[in-house]
């Protein structure tokens, strides 16, 4: 099965994972992701609204399609600086 | 921790860095000092002990490390479109850091003060906007990493533009 | 030269200094940050090689030099009458300068980033308007005082005001 | 005889010397040292016009009166920084 890795980060990372594979499937963007993860991490759905999201390593739209082995972050505010 | 770990990113005209050792500002003011600069502006973020009420015992940063560094050079390049001139420094922080600690360290050259003031004032609001970092605040009574209590914002975009804001 | 002169004023929230000797801005670092502080501001003044066309040898400073102390603390005022908690250090190099070294090095800390940066600019905006500071250009065919040809302002009040400008 | 103190500088110290005692009499102010200094020294009266100045380490303005003994500094533009 061909997959795409999920980064997430601080308070969502600690809550769901810092790390994970997510099934692929052609035309899946960010968002159709982003949906799926939310039914199995209620936590996603919670953050979803807030989130900047990047597709290897630059930040991408919503709509994005995602391609197998893609390496994709789900970004909850910043704090840095 | 036994080892401390380091990532960076030089240019002929930049230096990026994420260290989780204490930052020593001097080797970035003399990365970017150069005969044809007249002024060097340097901020340094610091981590403050009382915010409002509470009282901070320490800070925890963790960053996407490899993006962050792809996005301090872009910011980078902001600077430089406004002031081809430019040399630039910026090390952040990473893991545990005690009040007092320096999180953050700009330093911009320039020939000219103006100059100077702005790319370094542009890096850190760039840094607090899109740069994937995140800070955990550590209290007697807690702990929140700021900004999931921020109101909330959405990024149709993916994140904020490149072009967003100009230096 | 065989001694190299220093001289200082330090108040408990400022520290304002005029030497022969190069300046380290690391001191100006620490007397600035405090644990109430999340901002630091660092703004060094270096020795241009090229302006325009000419190219500077070097340079040398003279002062009045009780003088400039004291309107050095006075602008370090104007800072804290908008940043109250603001800690400040200035330190102005004096005598023979070469291309590279810095000149001037003004820190700032205060509890949040905007002050910080207003307050370094708004320090070195004054000592170019007002501190009784002079440099002498050095090249390869001659020198000159800077200043002696700039265009001619009067000075009714015998100089600025301190209030012409909040910070 | 009671003077006061005059300091000089930068390319008007250079010329006309960075110090001298000038005579003082009841009603000088720092306007009628600088006329009488110019009548002595061209190059006062050439910089005059782009003088700051200064009694006491403090900036006054050409009507200031002068006493004995005060110190008073004739400020070219000032280019330090």
């Amino acid at each position: 099965m061909e997959t795409v890795r999920i980064l997430l980060f601080a308070g969502l990372g600690e809550k769901v994972g810092r790390q994970m594979e997510w099934p692929w499937r052609a035309g899946l963007t960010i968002e159709g992701l982003i949906e799926e993860m939310g039914e199995r991490h209620p936590e996603v759905r919670a953050y979803a609204p807030t989130l900047m999201t990047a597709v290897n390593a630059v930040y991408r739209p919503r709509s994005w399609e995602l391609r197998a082995g893609d390496e994709v972050a789900l970004i909850p505010p910043v704090s840095g600086g | 921790m036994a080892t401390e770990r380091k990532m960076e990113r030089k240019t002929d005209w930049g230096w990026f860095a994420l260290s989780e050792a204490p930052i020593d500002p001097m080797p970035l003011v003399q990365f970017v000092t150069r005969p044809e600069m007249g002024a060097v502006n340097v901020f340094l973020g610091t981590v403050r002990e009382w915010t409002g009420e509470r009282q901070t015992l320490y800070l925890v940063y963790e960053a996407y490390e490899a993006m962050a560094l792809l996005t301090l050079e872009a910011i980078g390049e902001e600077v430089r479109r406004r002031s081809p001139k430019a040399r630039v420094a910026v090390h952040h922080r990473l893991g545990r850091l005690e009040v007092g600690d320096v999180a953050v360290a700009i330093a911009v050259g320039t020939p000219h003060r103006a100059d100077a003031f702005e790319g370094s004032r542009h890096i850190i609001e760039r840094i607090k906007e899109m740069v994937p970092i995140w800070k955990k605040e550590h209290w007697a009574d807690g702990s929140y990493w700021v900004g999931d209590q921020l109101e909330r914002v959405s990024y149709p975009a993916g994140g904020p533009a490149p072009a967003d804001r100009k230096p």
